[in-house]
């Protein structure tokens, strides 16, 4: 939380509406997702008693799991969620596009588009988490055989929620924290968790405020919880007799009721969800989505290649090299993530100009020729003066960049405190103006030009290295022992 | 009688003070800033009941999936002699062969707090200088607030080598090494409950309370199975804070003499238990009490609904973080007025409303 | 001497870990130890966490021992200080280019990129602020390893907040240390016991709130130390100044209130304290300077939780009497000052969070001291750590790590009441 | 038929939201009230659509039905030889004699044995009673004897359950290993046995009958002794302190066992 985003929900709340918090969408929005809500059974392992799931509001699927404590039921659901699934990551297999990579000397191919996930809240994405994990690790054959598919199912939503954890990647949604990312309620966070009265905020029926659809959404009747957990007076009144009836005289009429019990529940979070991600599409997409969906379809094209050759499943825990090297990506991608949204959009980027991590103003003077001679050559080092309104925090010294002039290095000379709370910033210029000592038009901002400068930029980090798994040091336990996975894995049956 | 309870018993009214069990008690620590929670849990006031009758009802609930789930899996750990524990105890803590005893200090029916609790001191004091390995449900007692208090043992005793540890089973699943940091947390500050308390019964005995060790035993289904997983959990922390907490509670009259005497939650039920209270009578009364509301009261406290309600208009409503980022201001309207300038800031007021001029501002000239 | 025990294990063991509190003497230990190790003829690998600490080593082992010679690794555009400037040093960005100096000295982001060589033994230094991640990069260049750091200091944390890693023995987010003893529990601790810098009137506060289990004693005795402050006093601020002089500590409390985190009043009292006494002079005496050295502006800092308090802090600092440290906690690490000027990391706050309750953060603020330390907060951070909500949640087979700043809070404030000048 | 079922849905429908409204708002009578009349309406729609769909399969109950509850106890007692919990006595009797026993009926047992006993004493060759503990010779909570014991094996003292756990599983093994070739049911209870005695691996295969035996005879004898003085102790007290029906049943003062409050606090998480 910050002081504009603050700001906005205070606003939000005086005036019943929710604000928005940046001017453009941060998250890719695929324009065919696959939306998966899904419920558990209370006090469970991560045990599915029903999913609704689809590609399309009106092209809907319920998967339910008339007794969720039955094992191979719940293999059964495994493998009806599999079939919809993997038919839906094989969808973008077809084209290949070709990026240019270490300065456009190589190139790569991946493929052009990508699949994504969206589930209504966290909760959905750690349901997404678990399930992978109770099942990429099943066997086909022996005792505890489970259908060829099920074991690939657990690999792909364990790719999905891997994915989840970087920065920046859209190919797990959780729709909740999607929306709140753009929008401030004039409720809290805490409460925002809750999609049915976070979409009362958002998108109040007519005639309603958004408060007061946010609060009628609270009510677990009208509006059940959008999951995995299900309301407990919904399992005690209704759902377990259901199923103990269904257990007793197991027949299509019992299965019936029991079926349109759970679609009750469900089919209202099917429709926010649906809702809410029109309410995304509709916001302009920033400028470095793209790169970042990239990102994704890379990893996306690894695990389809990655499954081809045959490669074990994802382990359950990562090794120390393993580890350090996820961390330092997800470091970077954090990084990038920040930088790239405060470059798309001006109401992000007013947050780190609040915090003095960086200034806007209007250029007051300017020497584009100016030359440095102090140095063994003369060098092309152009001073500009900024006017700000915003509280300076640098001190002379620092490097800056600007958004406008990535390739350009701006060092503070000095910090002048102006007329009327403003503040003249002195800049020396280098980079991104050719190499003679004639600075080409437009490499300089020229006075009365509106600039912005930064504390931080999106300049390329290289990644660095690890020793190998089997070089892991003693300092780190050693080489680990190659995990096999065991029939204990198999075996592990559900309580 | 002290003054104290007699003041504490008005103020509940009528009903019987709630019965302790280590969750009220690990409750305390949740707000420990808020008097209006420390006041009505000092009179044992049930606030679920109260925030029912002011019309703002808790929304905490547990799924019957839930509790067959906890309880199934309770028995299947302690069927048979506690045969599964026994063997994860001596598997995970070197539990030698000889140690299997098991005594279940369980009601005999009609049997008074007080005789039950004997009998629990008497089995666990005895087995501190001798034998004994596992002690089911020893009834333990605390003071609280200045009153003796019983605890519904929701517990295992397990003594080895010389020190008691308590087994704490939960069927909150343990994957891959993992479990709900959350439900953690709870079990952990619950155990530390008993922990305590049975250090204050051997201290009572004139016996070392170190003999109660701050490793708790945390046993759980591991992975997707049933199969029981067994964790060492150390709860000096928890521990720490509940003594600091419990103390605090001796504080209570502090904040009940800025209360008017005759301060009353009484529902007063007529005949047939009826209350005739009105919800306005009731809550005025609640609201002469403070409440340090946060929307995190929402998920552990029964009355957050009323609070909530109370509290509509502040900047705390909207989330601790909320009201430090809008430099402390504590109202909405005054934090926007400040930010508007439609408003003198106070003197106090300066720098926040700096803040929030300039965050205006931005808003403004971005937005535009 | 420790020394020799801690080079005698490490002779029989693959690492040996040397804990140190504040100015416990850590960098003495590393520079003789490399000396030894050096003489001994073993080709040393020395890594230390920034630029700064790297060349106060090689000046401090230069100046140890002359006769051997010393590579430093840096990364491009790095500018040679003043410290550096010694015959026996060779500056490189390559090891070849160092042409096999006996120590090898670099920071650890360098080492990370050197992807040959092997160094029979390491010292590592400030090894509780290196990330374990760091460490399995650097871990590769060593057979052996001399692991050297305050445990008491502020953990390395992470730009991304995600628990996959929790409970794994070598998660990433721990301490180097703490990976290392969880997969070498039977690895040598050793302990510094004594601070050379905390006065008597500190190290036993220190020691209780945040090494609890250790702990360690004042090297000084309590007649080594006096500061003495010239001229006549005016106001409020200078009984604060001859409070800190007299008993080592002093709690300036303003009066209670809600306020932004650079808390102008708390800011400027602050600027204003050091001013006073930079204006009047001070003199320190201490087994250092027997017959006293007037307190310069480089013998003092300003601590700060946060950078923009530090920022605050300063601007109202009058440019007249020079330029003075203000300082984070984070930066404020392994330095030492004659007398330190703190702002009390939880000064108007309403609600504490882990951030502000972190107890390095606070013993790093409370431990730069030789003379005294100066609090300034604002009344009711008591009322606020019992206030403050236990729903800390708990990972699995996660050691507890003590001490738990809620608890170093109390104990510091605990003491700070002694010493309180309230404000007016 | 097609519309009563349909206005019957309705009315569930409405009824089940009105009982979840009534458990929100805390009021717990009506809520009682209105889940009646929702049972009601339920069996109702469930008689309107067999009758639609006119066929009602009752589930497969197992063949052990045929036999009174307490003669299936008392061959799985026998079987096993010391007291045990209705749980394990299920499980063996489905093992080793086919067929579930009732669980509802086990419940009410201990009760219609003592009453037929109370009545007239001794009229039947062997009741099936409780289990005293040997300290204050109350009845231990969920435990099953037979009358015919010796009263040293109805004693139980804090031993006890272990040394009667190896015991079963003692009985349960050398009884598999009669059988001609062993059931999935009678494997698996096998199987959770040896899981729990040290020195039989957590094989899913099943341990072999032989080694489980032994190594149940290994820690039976730690025991052994000191449980058959513990219970010895015990029975000698029982004996001069309370009359037949007591050492049967226990004593009326010692008898109800309040249910524990702690789980249906609803305050406890789903843990």
């Amino acid at each position: 939380m910050t002081t504009l985003t603050s700001l906005a929900r205070a606003i939000a709340a005086e005036r019943g509406t929710a604000q928005r918090i940046t001017t453009v969408r941060h998250v890719h929005i695929h324009e065919r997702p696959l939306v998966l809500v899904p419920l558990t059974l209370a006090g469970e392992a991560n045990a599915p008693l029903a999913a609704m799931v689809g590609t399309a509001r009106d092209d809907a699927r319920l998967l339910v799991v008339a007794q969720p404590r039955n094992r191979d039921q719940r293999f059964g659901f495994a493998a009806d969620l599999a079939e919809i699934v993997l038919d839906y990551v094989a969808l973008f297999t077809t084209q290949v596009e070709l990026v240019a990579t270490n300065r456009g000397r190589e190139s790569r191919a991946r493929y052009a588009d990508g699949p994504q996930l969206i589930v209504p809240n966290p909760a959905g994405a750690a349901f997404v988490r678990m399930f992978g994990r109770s099942t990429r690790f099943r066997k086909t054959d022996g005792q505890w055989a489970v259908p060829m598919t099920v074991p690939v199912l657990g690999r792909w939503l364990t790719h999905f929620a891997e994915r989840y954890d970087h920065p920046g990647s859209a190919a797990l949604v959780a729709l909740t924290s999607a929306l709140t990312a753009h929008w401030a309620t004039g409720q809290s966070a805490l409460e925002d968790a809750n999609l049915a009265a976070l979409m009362g905020w958002l998108d109040p029926p007519a005639g309603m405020t958004g408060a007061e659809a946010g609060e009628a959404a609270e009510d677990p009747l009208a509006f059940p919880p959008a999951g995995p957990v299900t309301d407990p007076t919904f399992d005690n009144e209704v759902l377990a007799p259901l199923i103990d009836a269904y257990t007793d005289n197991p027949g299509e009429p019992a299965l019936a009721r029991l079926v349109a019990a759970v679609r009750g529940q469900i089919e209202p979070t099917w429709d926010l969800v649906w809702r809410g991600v029109e309410l995304l599409r509709a916001l302009p997409p920033g400028e470095r989505v793209a790169v970042r969906w990239g990102a994704d379809r890379d990893a996306y094209s690894s695990m389809v290649l990655g499954l081809a050759d045959g490669r074990p499943p994802q382990p359950k825990r990562d090794g120390a090299v393993a580890a350090a090297g996820r961390l330092n990506r997800m470091e970077r991608d954090q990084a990038t993530y920040d930088v790239q949204r405060a470059f798309d959009d001006p109401l992000v980027l007013a947050e780190y100009r609040l915090s003095g991590e960086a200034f806007a103003g209007v250029v007051t003077a300017a020497q584009p020729d100016r030359v440095d001679t102090s140095g063994r050559r003369r060098v092309l080092r152009p001073h500009v003066t900024v006017l700000t309104q915003d509280p300076v925090r640098f001190t002379p010294g620092m490097e800056l960049t600007s958004p406008a002039r990535p390739s350009q290095k701006a060092t503070v000379v000095s910090v002048h405190a102006g007329a009327a709370d403003k503040a003249e910033v002195v800049l020396e210029l280098a980079g991104g103006m050719g190499s003679s000592l004639q600075a080409p038009p437009g490499s300089v901002p020229e006075v009365g030009e509106r600039v912005c400068y930064t504390a931080f930029g999106d300049a390329y980090q290289q990644t660095p290295d690890f020793p190998a798994r089997e070089d892991t040091p003693w300092t780190h336990g050693g080489p680990p022992r190659d995990y096999v996975p065991t029939d204990g894995d198999a075996a592990e049956d559900w309580s | 009688m002290s003054d104290l309870d007699a003041r504490l018993a008005r103020l509940r009214g009528s009903a019987q003070p709630k019965r302790h069990t280590a969750r009220t008690i690990a409750a305390m620590t949740a707000n420990p800033g808020c008097s209006r929670r420390a006041v009505l849990d000092a009179a044992g006031v049930d606030k679920g009941r109260l925030a029912t009758q002011v019309g703002f009802p808790a929304r905490f609930g547990q799924s019957r999936f839930a509790i067959t789930r906890g309880n199934a899996f309770e028995a299947q750990i302690k069927a048979d002699g506690c045969a599964e524990l026994l063997s994860l105890l001596r598997e995970k803590l070197d539990l030698p062969l000889s140690e299997v005893g098991y005594q279940d200090l369980e009601s005999l029916g009609n049997e008074s707090n007080a005789d039950r609790h004997a009998r629990a001191r008497e089995a666990i004091t005895n087995a501190a200088t001798e034998a004994g390995t596992l002690f089911d449900h020893p009834l333990l007692r605390m003071e609280v607030g200045g009153r003796a208090v019983y605890l519904e043992p929701d517990l295992i005793a397990f003594r080895l080598a010389g020190r008691f540890h308590v087994v704490e089973i939960k069927s909150f699943p343990v994957i891959d090494g993992q479990a709900d940091p959350a439900k953690v947390a709870a079990a952990a500050i619950q155990s530390a409950v008993y922990v305590l308390a049975m250090r204050t019964m051997l201290e009572e005995q004139g016996l070392d309370p170190a003999t109660v060790s701050h490793d708790i035993v945390l046993v759980c289904p591991k992975d997707f199975a049933n199969s029981p997983a067994v964790t060492l959990v150390d709860v000096r922390k928890q521990l720490t804070v509940l003594r600091r907490q419990l103390s605090r509670m001796a504080r209570i009259e502090e904040l009940l003499d800025l209360l008017p005497d005759d301060l009353t939650v009484d529902p007063r039920p007529d005949a047939d238990g009826v209350p005739t209270a009105t919800p306005e009578e009731l809550g005025a009364a609640l609201h002469r009490v403070d409440a340090r509301y946060a929307p995190e009261c929402l998920s552990h406290c029964e009355i957050a609904y009323f609070c909530r309600h109370e509290a509509r208009g502040e900047t705390s409503a909207l989330g601790r973080a909320v009201r430090e980022d809008l430099g402390g201001i504590e109202s909405i309207d005054t934090a926007l007025a400040l930010a508007r300038e439609t408003r003198r800031p106070t003197p106090e007021q300066e720098e926040s409303a700096a803040l929030l001029r300039a965050a205006a501002r931005l808003r403004a000239e971005v937005s535009a | 001497m420790i020394l020799d025990d801690v080079l005698d294990d490490l002779g029989s063991n693959r690492g040996v870990v040397v804990d140190s509190p504040p100015g416990a003497g850590k960098s003495t230990l590393v520079t003789a130890a490399a000396g030894r190790l050096a003489r001994a003829g073993e080709r040393v690998m020395i890594v230390a966490q920034t630029n700064e600490q790297v060349d106060d080593l090689i000046d401090r082992i230069a100046a140890h021992a002359p006769a051997v010679t010393i590579g430093r690794l840096s990364a491009a555009g790095y500018v040679p200080s003043a410290r550096v400037l010694h015959p026996t040093v060779t500056v490189g960005q390559k090891v070849a280019e160092l042409n096999g100096p006996v120590v090898t000295i670099a920071t650890a982001a360098k080492w990370a990129t050197i992807k040959e060589g092997s160094w029979p033994v390491a010292i590592v230094d400030e090894a509780y602020q290196m990330r374990s991640d760091m460490l399995l990069r650097v871990a590769p260049r060593f057979e052996r390893a001399l692991f050297v750091g305050d445990p008491g200091q502020l953990d390395p944390f992470s730009t991304v907040d995600i628990d996959r890693w929790t409970g794994l023995t070598w998660d990433p987010l721990q301490s180097a240390v703490a990976v290392l003893l969880r997969h070498n529990p039977d690895l040598p601790v050793h302990r510094l016991p004594v601070s050379w810098r905390l006065p008597t009137t500190a190290a036993p506060v220190v020691a209780e709130a945040f090494y609890p289990f250790t702990g360690f004693t004042a090297g000084s005795s309590p007649t080594d130390r006096t500061l003495a402050i010239n001229s006549a006093p005016i106001d409020q601020l200078d009984d604060v100044l001859a409070m800190a002089a007299s008993t080592g500590w002093a709690h300036y409390e303003l009066p209670s209130r809600h306020t932004l985190r650079t808390d102008a009043e708390a800011a400027a009292a602050c600027a204003a304290l050091a001013t006073r006494l930079l204006r009047r002079g001070a003199v320190a005496v201490s087994e250092r300077e027997r017959d006293g050295g007037p307190v310069t502006a480089a013998r003092t800092a300003r601590g700060t939780a946060h950078r923009d308090q530090a920022a605050a802090v300063r601007s109202f600092l009058d440019p007249a009497v020079g330029d003075v440290t203000v300082d984070t906690a984070n930066r404020l690490q392994g330095r030492e000052y004659d007398l330190t000027i703190v702002l009390h990391p939880l000064s108007g706050r309403r609600d504490a969070t882990a951030f502000h309750l972190e107890s390095g953060r606070l013993c790093v603020l409370a431990s730069r001291h030789r003379q005294a330390c100066v609090v300034v907060g604002r009344a009711g951070i008591a009322d606020l750590l019992d206030a403050h909500p236990s729903t800390e949640p708990v990972h699995l087979d996660v050691p507890v790590r003590f001490p738990d700043g809620w608890e170093a809070n109390q104990a510091i404030l605990a003491k700070l009441a002694e010493h309180r000048i309230v404000a007016g | 038929m097609e519309g009563v079922a349909e206005e019957l849905e309705r009315r569930i429908d409405k009824l089940r939201a009105a009982v979840r409204q009534a458990i929100m708002a805390g009021d717990r009578t009506a809520a009682a009230g209105l889940r009646r009349e929702l049972r009601e309406a339920e069996r109702a729609w469930d008689e309107a659509v067999a009758g639609l769909a006119q066929q009602v399969v009752p589930a497969p109950r197992g063949a052990g039905a045929l036999l009174p509850v307490r003669e299936q106890v008392h061959h799985a007692l026998t079987l096993l030889s010391v007291p045990a919990a209705p749980r394990l006595i299920g499980e063996v009797h489905r093992a080793f004699f086919a067929g579930d026993i009732v669980g509802a009926r086990l419940t009410s047992l201990r009760r219609d044995e003592e009453r037929s006993f109370r009545l007239a004493p001794y009229s039947r060759p062997y009741y099936l009673c409780a289990v005293l503990s040997a300290d204050v010779l109350a009845p231990a909570r969920g435990l099953l004897a037979v009358s015919t014991w010796p009263l040293e094996r109805r004693i139980v003292g804090p031993l006890s359950p272990r040394v009667d756990f190896l015991t079963c599983a003692i009985r349960v093994a050398e009884h598999v290993e009669r059988l001609p070739e062993a059931g999935t049911s009678a494997s698996r209870l096998l199987w959770r046995f040896a899981a729990n005695i040290p020195g039989l691996g957590m094989d899913p295969g099943g341990a072999a009958t032989a080694a489980a035996v032994a190594a149940a005879r290994a820690e039976l004898a730690i025991h052994a002794e000191a449980d058959r003085s513990h219970r010895a102790a015990g029975a000698a007290r029982a004996t001069e302190q309370l009359d037949d029906a007591g050492r049967f049943f226990g004593t009326p003062r010692q008898r109800a066992n309040l249910p524990r409050t702690a789980r249906s606090d609803p305050r406890e998480g789903a843990s």
